[in-house]
């Protein structure tokens, strides 16, 4: 009892489980990958590691990795270059320990939720430019300054599409927001007329987040710093072994919890029609997530990337006009209903 | 002839923009449902055509150290040595015969560049072709073949295809 | 027909960069290849950028040069013909036809109507083969990787025909002077079979051409209708008629720009005058329309193979040569159109066994010379995409 | 095609220059550049033009043919290190230099050449006339040792820097084939020759 009182043990005991959940989720989305990218090729993808469906191969690749020799180049900046993949993986972490699994299952409900979330998910970029900048090769160069252009560019589509829920919902509180899209959107004389655990009407802007959030990941459409066939992985060209392994997982980890973010801000979050939250939250959670992460890899097997002033030219004449007409019809809407 | 034509040269616009993006996902999504087209390789196995050029077999009984095939090889890969041999006359008061008998006969099989003349030119059918090709080495020199692997090959030479129709003059010289 | 030369990104750029004299920085030397994914190959563009954009390009080949002509000079006409299809390796066959029909042009040989036939079914053949390799390549340089696993897919029905025909999938090693021979695979019975076309290859090409047509409807609805490649391709890397002529281009390349030659039209290596075809071109020039022009020209040679089975003529696949074959002494240059433009060879004849001299025109090679020009003002991106959209492959570059 | 056509005989199409009689588009092309050499054997229009006037001859056709197909040589030597020596009479020591031009409608096209004296390998570059002779010029310079005069950029193409020698003259040896010795060397039996059946076509219907 006296142990669970104890604020610090409780922290270990929610990052320690956060990570591990985060880690079995992201060896999940990596094994999705590769099967529904080779059956959307008409290929099996893997077969035959760890029986039928080779549902091992993702503990095999990972183990791969890890067996490889970490190599630096001599004339990478060392000591930046050894710390950009553990900041990667920094901030999906700690954006995932908002995520409300259940209106009590939640690691740490902030009321500036949402708010911290895209604080903690934009640190990111800097691991991208500090792997840019320290590999000491052109290509990373030029990789990791995309990467540095394109997530500024959308960071404020980003956070802008979230404005609007945020709005709606009057609360930065993940589980608020949750709670916010059960509720009716509006009433009619004495009918609650409800879109409960729907868009909330925030169908612009959860496409646009989506968008950005496909930028924010540097998943194809919009893969531009890594774009293998034109900079050779960009920022990850000289990456190798656990390092490589720490930016694959932190891309994997970091799809989920954007998919987690959205699915809490525009989906309902681990709300679902004749479910009880309480015990069925995680799941619910946890599926749409793995809905959205889904279609993100379906997008990555179907469309090629953009160019780079292109997607900051999206971002700018589109993105971010339509996220701010779209805050401004909300706000007025808030107001008038 | 037709006249050479100069397309519209159109691009592919969609009705509605950005419908193009959904056209090519319902087929990416379209070819998921699908069953794969893919042959698990050491499982199933596909079955090559008769022709297929996979490794050459040799038939001793029929080699008569020639050297013929040494000769037209244009990558010189493979090495023949024999010696003659006296033989006794085949009947009596005939002309003893000289017979030639085959010591090696190695095909570099990391220079063959399988273009088959050395399969056209022997004029005894010693060589064929055969389909096998699951014969991957380790190093180069493995793959340095002599002539009781290339006997061994022998076995796996098929009949050939039968052909289609309309052949009116049957092939025969 | 000609659109005017649209350098519209060039200009801007060179304007801005005049404006901004005192704002210029240090310009960076990058090194695409020679190994790099996108390059096909070994090679090497030594490119000046400023920022993304590309100042000048400079290629460097030579990486892969393997002396087929010095090779050439070494070896009889029958293992030429088996060392020649290794230079484009994808379209194999393609490369064995002009110096056959040069090497009978100058032995006063003309192989029967079936073998011609034949010829032409699988040079058509590897004709489809290449364009779909182009088909899969290309969007998988824009960042695509799967209409690659579809192209590939329709492509492994060709070549399976291909091989059953001819023994091998890449290097057919098919044509002899004064005909065609599959082969052997008869064991004892060879000599005394025809080596005819196997049973079942006029079924199963029908059926292949349809498969092909089909994945070319998947890959327009892919690849060409999709917004993202068509924001990629339309309008760069602009190669217009004039230029295009100006540089040399052959094949595809040169048909994208709207010049409708096809040395299939013009020439007689092969009895293309029998069958109703189409010479595929577009009017821009840019990546987009080379896309194209393949993607047509996949359904042009469904189309003519297709005439071709339903025609195919009876009778001998060889005509009556020499065993050891000396060819008369003369010069002769035989040219094709191969999957990626004008093939062809200068045969000069010793009178020997062996060619005095074989000077190779490949196409590949000649399609480069225009990258300085093509790529200069480009961004790094469409480089690649450039690149790509030309179709070559080192080894028809190099030789 | 459409109409119906006698298989065995095709008609000459209208469309292709062989339709008109070769020579005389030969000799078209020649007065064209004025010269008075040229041949026309193996439907290979070949004319002869004086080192000179190399340039020039090239500036006259250029309007006509404007596809610059090839530029290349070739090493006119009775001594050879490796392949088949010329036969017949011994020819006049020498490098050919022949560039092939065509134009992109009708197909319609011509190799002009000329020679060089082995100890004199200069010749002007065309780079000025055709733009597609560039790089060609830069491989007959590294194949044969021609060097080209006034050529924008006469780098190496294909060799490396420091590459010695120039591969495709006929006294540079082929070291693949002098490593090694030659299998076939070894003599066990007579060559078949003399075997019935060999000597003739083997494929069906000969």
């Amino acid at each position: 009892m006296s142990l669970l009182d104890n604020v610090w043990v409780v922290l270990a005991v929610k990052l320690g489980l956060a990570v591990v959940i985060l880690f079995a989720l992201a060896l999940v989305v990596m094994f999705a990958e590769l099967k529904v990218s080779a059956h959307m090729q008409h290929r099996i993808g893997p077969y035959f590691a760890g029986g039928r469906w080779g549902w091992a191969q993702v503990f095999a690749e990972a183990l791969k990795f890890l067996q490889k020799e970490d190599l630096i180049p001599r004339d990478a900046d060392a000591p930046v270059f050894r710390l950009a993949p553990m900041v990667s993986l920094l901030g999906t972490f700690a954006v995932i320990v908002i995520i409300p699994l259940s209106p009590v299952l939640v690691a740490g409900d902030l009321d500036v939720g949402i708010f911290y979330a895209l604080a903690a998910g934009s640190v990111s970029t800097i691991a991208l430019l500090m792997a840019g900048w320290s590999s000491g090769n052109k290509y990373s160069l030029i990789g990791g300054l995309r990467a540095g252009a394109q997530l500024i560019a959308y960071e404020l589509p980003l956070v802008l599409a979230v404005v609007g829920v945020v709005i709606q919902a009057g609360t930065m509180s993940m589980v608020g927001i949750t709670e916010a899209q059960a509720q009716p959107l509006f009433h009619i004389g004495s009918v609650g007329i409800s879109l409960p655990y729907a868009l909330q009407g925030q169908i612009i802007g959860f496409v646009i987040f989506m968008i950005a959030a496909l930028a924010e990941l540097v998943r194809i459409p919009f893969d531009m710093p890594i774009a293998e066939s034109e900079l050779v992985m960009g920022y990850l060209t000289e990456y190798s072994g656990i390092r490589f392994t720490m930016f694959l997982l932190g891309e994997y980890a970091g799809m989920l919890a954007m998919s987690a973010i959205a699915s809490v801000l525009f989906l309902g979050g681990y709300h679902f029609w004749g479910l009880n939250a309480d015990w069925f939250g995680p799941f619910v959670l946890i599926g749409k997530s793995l809905i959205l992460v889904f279609v993100m890899i379906w997008f990555r097997w179907t469309w090629p990337r953009l160019r780079e002033d292109q997607l900051q030219s999206l971002a700018w004449r589109w993105l971010v006009p339509l996220a701010l007409a779209n805050i401004a019809v909300t706000a007025t809407l808030k107001v008038v209903l | 002839m037709s006249i050479p034509r100069s397309s519209s040269g159109k691009r592919l616009r969609s009705v509605v923009p950005g419908w193009g993006l959904f056209k090519g996902m319902w087929l990416t999504f379209r070819t998921f449902l699908r069953k794969p087209v893919t042959v698990m390789y050491p499982v199933e196995k596909e079955i090559p055509p008769e022709r297929a050029r996979g490794v050459i077999a040799l038939d001793v009984e029929a080699c008569t150290v020639c050297m013929l095939c040494a000769r037209e090889c244009p990558d010189w890969c493979i090495y023949i040595e024999g010696h003659k041999v006296q033989q006794p006359p085949a009947e009596p008061g005939g002309r003893a015969r000289t017979r030639s008998v085959l010591d090696r006969f190695d095909i570099d099989f990391a220079l063959c560049m399988f273009c088959g003349i050395c399969v056209e030119v022997c004029p005894f059918d010693a060589l064929f072709w055969s389909p096998e090709y699951e014969y991957s080495a380790e190093s180069l020199a493995d793959l340095l073949h002599g002539k009781e692997r290339l006997t061994q090959w022998l076995a796996t030479v098929p009949e050939p295809p039968a052909l289609e129709g309309s052949e009116p003059e049957g092939g025969e010289p | 027909m000609t659109t005017p030369a649209d350098r519209h990104l060039l200009a801007m750029h060179r304007s801005e960069a005049a404006v901004s004299v005192e704002l210029q920085t240090e310009d960076m030397v990058l090194n695409i290849g020679p190994q790099h994914p996108s390059t096909h190959g070994v090679l090497r563009l030594v490119a000046t950028v400023a920022g993304e954009r590309v100042r000048s390009v400079q290629p460097v080949m030579g990486y892969m040069h393997r002396g087929y002509e010095k090779l050439a000079e070494v070896r009889t006409y029958a293992q030429i013909t088996a060392l020649v299809n290794r230079i484009d390796w994808v379209s194999g066959f393609a490369n064995e036809i002009p110096f056959i029909v040069a090497a009978e042009r100058l032995m006063g040989v003309e192989a029967p109507e079936r073998a011609q036939c034949i010829r032409l079914i699988l040079t058509e053949m590897f004709r489809i083969s290449n364009h779909l390799i182009f088909l899969c390549s290309f969007p998988a340089e824009l960042g695509a990787p799967t209409p690659l696993m579809y192209a590939l897919r329709e492509r492994e029905r060709v070549l399976d025909l291909i091989e059953g025909v001819t023994g091998g999938r890449f290097h057919p090693n098919f044509n002899r002077i004064g005909g065609v021979k599959p082969a052997a695979g008869g064991g004892s019975t060879q000599r005394t079979r025809a080596q005819d076309l196997p049973k079942g290859f006029i079924e199963g090409t029908r059926r292949a051409m349809t498969a092909v047509r089909h994945v070319c409807d998947d890959l327009e609805n892919l690849v060409l209708g999709n917004e993202i490649v068509q924001q990629r391709t339309i309008g760069i890397g602009v190669l217009p008629a004039d230029k295009a002529v100006e540089y040399a281009m052959s094949g595809p390349n040169l048909r994208a720009s709207g010049v409708p030659f096809d040395l299939r039209k013009v020439e007689d290596y092969l009895p293309y005058d029998r069958f109703d075809f189409d010479v595929v071109t577009m009017p821009n020039g840019d990546n987009y329309d080379r896309c194209r022009v393949r993607l047509e020209e996949i359904r042009q040679s469904a189309r003519i193979i297709e005439q071709a089975v339903d025609s195919l003529p009876g009778g001998p696949l060889q005509a009556k040569v020499p065993r050891v074959i000396k060819v008369p002494k003369g010069e002769c240059y035989v040219r094709a159109e191969n999957p990626k433009g004008e093939m062809g060879y200068h045969i000069v004849s010793g009178g020997g066994r062996r060619p005095y001299r074989v000077k190779i025109r490949s196409a590949s090679f000649c399609n480069l010379q225009v990258l300085p020009w093509l790529l200069e003002g480009a961004l790094i991106p469409d480089v690649i995409a450039i690149l790509g959209s030309l179709d070559f492959v080192l080894g028809d570059v190099d030789r | 095609m459409s109409e119906p056509e006698p298989p065995a005989a095709p008609a000459p199409d209208p469309e292709t220059p062989s339709a008109e009689t070769p020579p005389a588009r030969a000799a078209h092309w020649a007065a064209l550049v004025g010269s008075a050499e040229w041949a026309d054997a193996f439907r290979t229009v070949k004319v002869r033009v004086p080192r000179e006037r190399w340039v020039e001859a090239h500036r006259a056709l250029q309007p006509h043919l404007p596809f610059f197909a090839w530029l290349s040589a070739i090493d006119w030597s009775n001594e050879v290190a490796v392949g088949d020596p010329l036969e017949g009479e011994p020819v006049e020591e020498r490098y050919e230099v022949i560039s092939r031009l065509s134009d992109v409608s009708a197909g319609e096209a011509v190799i002009l050449s000329t020679d060089l004296p082995p100890d004199d390998l200069t010749i002007d570059s065309l780079a000025g006339v055709y733009t597609a002779a560039d790089w060609h010029e830069r491989e007959a310079a590294d194949m044969f040792g021609i060097t080209f005069v006034g050529h924008p950029n006469p780098v190496r193409i294909y060799l490396s820097e420091g590459f010695v020698g120039h591969p495709l003259r006929k006294s540079y040896p082929l070291l693949a084939r002098e490593v090694k010795a030659w299998p076939g060397a070894v003599e066990v039996t007579p060559l078949p020759a003399a075997e019935g059946s060999a000597g003739e076509p083997k494929e069906g219907g000969a």
